[in-house]
């Protein structure tokens, strides 16, 4: 089976963000003040072999946490969907 | 001893919800019983839980220098060129017109072995605002780094992390980076060097120094807002790197180089404009060192109330708004008067600036939190008093003998081979790679960019420049710690000089394991002693510094490494020097004495695999005259190019000079005849050995006369070698001949580093 | 005199040497904040590089909703001379007064080194002084550089001859390697169909001066202060 | 009522993600050889004051389009949960 793998890297709360600080200024000086707390992370997509859908997760998750996040900085977020 | 005056100190009240101050407590914020009894004593009172966090910030070694003060205070500091000298935010010397330069050398090791992005690049920043709030303006980056070897990958990941961090961020706030040095050894496993130094033009009197004064006067904080993020760092960089660093990881702190250019603007336009009455950066150990240091300097007491400080977060205690160490974060003194003005200057930088407090006179150093005070100590003794220590110092048995053994194993290759494994190896190869990712042009002032001996710089609207570089050989110290401090002085001063510049000072970064252990004392009493003679004996006064000591993983100390970074003048900068052979048809000519030795040597490392010997000695009197021919042969336009002979001795540096600069079409060859040069030298010797005070050069026949007058005058041993021209490096010596294909040699030279951090990026956990 | 307006957004850091190399010839230069909207009789305006911004999101992104771009904007369409370094190049793509996008590097560091490249267009207010062909060697610092468009895109361009500056092509299996971000078809800057408005990547206010080693870079601003071939929709530079 | 806006900002296919080459490249050498098709963009997340899920999914959309992708080289996904 493959399995498509959609993951959320986000730095971690509490951590200065100056990208999302940056884009929410951008935001509300075009108008949109009624955003608030951006946080920008990277997205990454990726297609994965796996016997079952739980192996598929239990294996994005070890390249999340060998590769994919700075377990220093970043938290992570997992979504595996089949393709 | 200082501080026998009264003890005793107004009341301060525990914050509600702070833990008691416990015996444990205590040990955890790094003060021993010594410094706990001294607080006590000088409170006459126990310290609330903030004031510790206070004591333990100000007295951790980063801050106090408890273990080095009395060491330091052995280093010539003085000289008519001297504006500043150590003891603000960066030392000051004096230029021509009534220009002055600031600079600084600063460490942040600890903090990029844990987040090597993130620590390179606040390293940075912080080091940019030492220049900035001198009030000069920050021209050139330089970075000194030190790796375990590239064969791991944990290093490879902390080498490409690290050199991303320094880049991204000098890079954005748009300062070059001129250069800097990089090398690799096994002792920085898992204790990688950080070092970065940042040099700033000023009008001289523009100075301004980092003083509060005037009771009355407003404080306000400017900038970013106050995280919880590098809690502890002044104190983290002052232990050894364990299991236990790990559970600090959520510290880290995050950089924001636009902000910082922001803030590297305005308060140029603060000072300039004579808003303000001192200014420094909230860098290690934040709000709290910046305060007490500018109150103990001018002679003065503060009072902050944290409750006005603007956060990040919700719910901060006055202890984590003191000890934050969030960046991009200045501290500013006003009159009153001057408040409103301040601020205009602040918001059209799109920047806060908020009024936290203000100047007393009763010495004290108070912190209030919303009214209630959380913290009261007699401000001159909080910075003062901590306990000096004087270590003990022994030189290990091992450092000992292994200054007297010799190479066990035969050759791994001939001499002929060796050259090329010499310049594929990582410490000798060319740092293209890394200053690669460097801006190093922006400003548009860059006259030798990196790839040659030293950085050159013009000054805008003058005819001057400044020559920069930041040179150790570490295993030179680990052999022999005075001799190497010595040659680390003496290297910076002869790349400095090759550009046709006069050394004028230095800045260090003295990087050492453990002092508490006698033999990491030793090295450092000693490199120390080192410098020292080599700055008196060259005039180039040290101006200011940084100790970084407990540079120390589970696999052992460091290397001791005292980075040296110097500032030179070219007084006509349209005469700088560079490194390479310019062209075919020119004498090549070799300065200095050769006695082959090779005690300490790469080639005995990377070709015997052997690190040990006897180090050459450094004669400060001909290293001295070396330079002065140097700075004379330029002046008058008679020099094509000068390349110092350092690692890899007499015939790396001529491979070098041969192979050209990093964006050359093609090297330029040579045909040289040594039979007659140094005879009683064994061709090994003669090749590699690393004897100090060697510099190939490379002229017009028709200034051959002149030359060898000049160096006739000074004294300078000079020998006409050959002539440059044809595509081989080819050289006569012990009657036999030796040849290499410039082309063949450029390769290795250029891709030893590129070819072994081709996926680095992505090798983070691959060595975990 | 040449009115020449260099803007300043929060982050630019070649803005200084803009500024200087205009002056350099003859011109009247002056920083133009990035939130005013006059441009004060600019003949020629000038984006210097640097990281407006930041450069989070995107590089240019953010910027290219300043208050002074609409007056930039309306500088354009009149056949206004804009010249867009580096970041102002990027900029000017994220606010579409030129085509395509400029992508992070294809080796993904940020590169800093002095590239060759040809000169392709010399009928634009910022190339005039050079010939056909010209070899220049000048400066390049960016992280985002390879310059993107789509297919049909790319066609035009070249088929309108928009392409002004392009690397020279690899020295086969030399270290030193020109395309230094793995742009398309080399690609190192563009113009628009007026010919009035121009991106580069490399930084010629870097090599305007011989002390500096490179001097390539100097054709742009006497280019400018000359007002020579004139493409023909724009107007003509008061001198 | 307040929105947690989820944003997803990828490289249109067909573009050359070097980037997400070199992960995937990265990947493979640590032993995850099953993972392929590795794309890396943007991940955005922001908070948002709304009268509906279908308003704060129109303002959302209108940020994407004005500043948050690129529509040159970018494909964005949104998604709205109430917070
Ligand atoms: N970390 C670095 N940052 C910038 N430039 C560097 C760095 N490391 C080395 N360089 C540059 O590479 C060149 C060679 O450096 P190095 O090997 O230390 O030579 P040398 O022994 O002559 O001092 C110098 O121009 C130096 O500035
Ligand atoms: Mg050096």
């Amino acid at each position: 089976m493959t399995y498509r793998v959609h993951v959320r890297v986000m730095p971690r709360t509490g951590l200065l963000d100056p990208q999302g600080q940056a884009v929410e200024h951008a935001l509300s000086a075009l108008g949109f003040a009624e955003a608030g707390a951006v946080r920008i992370g990277r997205a990454i997509q990726l297609d994965l072999a796996a016997t079952s859908r739980s192996d598929a997760e239990a294996r994005a998750r070890q390249m999340c946490d060998k590769l994919l996040a700075n377990p220093v900085t970043e938290d992570y977020l997992l979504e595996v969907e089949e393709s | 001893m200082t501080g026998s005056a009264v003890a005793g100190s107004p009341e301060a009240s525990a914050f509600p919800g702070e833990r008691p101050v416990t015996p444990e407590a205590v040990r955890e914020h790094n003060l021993n019983e010594l410094e706990y009894g001294r607080i006590l004593e000088l409170l006459g009172r126990a310290p609330t839980m903030t004031e510790l966090g206070v004591f333990s910030a100000l007295w951790s070694e980063h801050c106090s220098y408890k273990h080095s003060r009395p060491v330091l205070r052995t280093f010539p500091t003085t000289g008519p060129q001297v504006v500043q000298g150590p003891g603000e935010n960066a030392g000051v010397l004096r230029l021509p017109g009534g220009w002055a330069v600031a600079f600084k050398i600063e460490s942040h090791n600890h903090p990029s072995a844990v987040e090597p992005y993130q620590g390179a690049a606040t390293g940075v920043g912080g080091i940019l605002r030492d220049v900035f709030t001198m009030g000069a303006r920050p021209v050139a980056l330089l970075n000194s780094l030190r790796f375990g070897p590239l064969d791991h990958p944990r290093n490879r990941y902390l080498f490409a992390g690290v050199v991303r961090g320094v880049g991204d961020y000098g890079n954005c706030v748009g300062v070059p980076t001129l250069g800097g040095e990089v090398a690799f050894a096994p002792g920085y496993t898992g204790n990688p060097l950080v070092n970065a130094m940042c040099v700033g033009l000023l009008r001289e009197s523009d100075l301004i120094r980092a003083a509060a004064e005037g009771v009355g006067n407003v404080l306000l904080a400017v900038g970013a807002r106050t995280g919880r993020d590098g809690i502890h760092g002044a104190s983290f960089a002052s232990e050894e790197l364990s299991e236990k660093s790990e559970a600090r990881r959520p510290q880290v702190q995050v950089g924001d180089p636009f902000t910082e250019k922001l803030l590297l603007e305005a308060s140029l336009e603060l000072i300039t404009s004579g808003l303000i009455v001192a200014i420094q950066d909230m860098g290690a150990a934040g709000l709290t060192s910046s305060s007490a240091e500018m109150a103990a300097r001018g002679g003065v007491g503060v009072e902050i109330d944290t409750g006005l400080v603007p956060t990040r977060e919700e719910g901060m205690t006055p202890y984590e708004i003191l000890l934050s160490e969030s960046q991009e974060r200045m501290l500013v003194v006003a009159t009153p008067t001057r408040v409103a003005e301040v601020q205009r200057v602040c918001e059209k930088w799109e920047l806060s600036a908020t009024p936290i407090g203000r100047v007393t006179d009763d010495g004290i150093f108070r912190v209030k939190h919303h009214g209630l005070t959380v913290a009261a100590i007699p401000g001159q003794r909080l910075v003062d008093d901590c306990p000096i220590y004087h270590p003990e110092a022994r030189e290990s048995e091992e450092a000992r003998s292994r200054r007297s053994a010799v190479p066990p194993l035969p050759p791994k290759v001939d001499l002929q081979n060796a050259l090329e494994l010499l310049l594929d190896s990582p410490n000798i190869a060319s740092k293209r790679w890394v200053y690669e990712q460097y801006d190093s042009t922006v400003q548009a002032s860059t006259v030798l960019g990196p790839g040659g001996d030293a950085g050159v710089l013009r000054v805008p609207g003058t005819d001057f420049g400044l020559a920069v570089t930041v040179d150790c050989n570490a295993r030179l110290v680990a052999l022999d710690p005075y001799e190497g401090g010595k040659a680390a002085v003496a290297e910076a001063a002869r790349n400095v000089a090759c550009t046709g510049a006069r050394p004028l000072g230095i800045t260090d970064c003295l990087n050492f394991g453990n002092p508490e252990k006698p033999d990491v004392f030793f090295q450092f009493r000693e490199a120390c002693r080192g410098i020292a003679e080599a700055c008196a004996a060259f005039d180039t006064p040290v101006t200011g510094g940084n100790v970084s000591f407990y540079n120390e993983s589970p696999t052992g100390a460091i290397d001791p490494t005292p980075a040296i970074g110097m500032v030179g003048l070219l007084e006509r900068v349209e005469r700088r020097v560079p490194s390479h052979f310019a062209a075919p048809g020119d004498d090549v000519l070799i300065l200095g004495t050769t006695r082959g030795e090779l005690g300490g040597s790469a080639y005995w490392a990377e070709i015997r695999d052997f690190v040990g010997g006897r180090v050459p000695s450094v004669d400060l009197e001909a290293e001295r005259r070396l330079q002065e021919f140097l700075v004379a042969a330029a002046g008058r336009g008679l020099l094509r190019s000068a390349h110092d002979a350092a690692e890899g001795g007499l015939l790396v540096a001529l491979a070098e000079a041969a192979i050209g600069g990093p964006y050359a079409a093609s090297g330029v060859g040579a045909v040289l005849d040594l039979e007659r040069y140094a005879p009683r030298v064994a061709l090994e010797g003669l090749l590699y050995g690393e004897d100090a005070g060697r510099v190939v050069l490379s002229a017009d026949p028709a200034d051959g006369a002149a030359l060898a007058e000049l160096a006739r005058a000074h004294a300078v041993p000079l020998f006409r070698a050959g002539r440059t021209g044809g595509s081989a490096l080819e050289l006569r010596a012990a009657s036999r001949v030796l040849s290499w294909d410039v082309e063949a040699l450029r390769r290795p030279y250029f891709e030893a580093i590129p070819r072994r951090m081709q996926h680095a990026d992505a090798e983070r956990s691959a060595g975990e | 005199m040449l009115n020449v307006a260099v803007v300043r957004f929060p982050g630019s850091n070649c803005d200084f040497d803009t500024l200087r190399a205009a002056e350099t010839v003859g011109a009247n230069a002056y920083v133009v904040w990035h939130g005013d909207t006059d441009l004060r009789q600019a003949d020629a305006v000038i984006l210097p590089g640097g990281f407006s911004y930041g450069d989070y999101l995107r590089s240019g992104a953010i910027a290219r909703f300043s208050p002074v771009m609409q007056a930039v904007q309306r500088h354009a369409a009149d056949g206004g001379a804009v010249l867009g370094i580096c970041n102002g190049f990027q900029i000017l793509c994220e606010a579409h007064l030129l085509p395509g996008v400029l992508m992070r590097n294809a080796g993904l560091h940020f590169v800093s080194k002095p590239v060759d490249v040809t000169v392709e267009r010399t009928d634009t207010p910022f190339t005039g002084d050079y010939a056909v062909g010209q070899r220049l060697r000048l400066p390049v610092a960016h992280g985002d550089g390879r310059f993107l468009a789509a297919a049909d895109t790319l066609r035009m361009l070249e088929a309108e001859g928009r392409v002004v500056l392009r690397y020279v092509a690899d020295t086969e299996g030399s270290p030193y390697q020109p395309n230094p971000n793995g742009s398309a078809a080399h690609i190192a800057g563009i113009r628009n169909a007026g010919g009035n408005v121009v991106g580069i990547m490399p930084h010629p206010e870097r090599a305007a001066d011989p002390v500096l080693g490179l001097a390539d870079g100097r054709g742009f601003f006497t280019s400018m202060a000359a007002g020579k071939p004139q493409p023909s929709t724009a107007k003509v530079l008061s001198r």
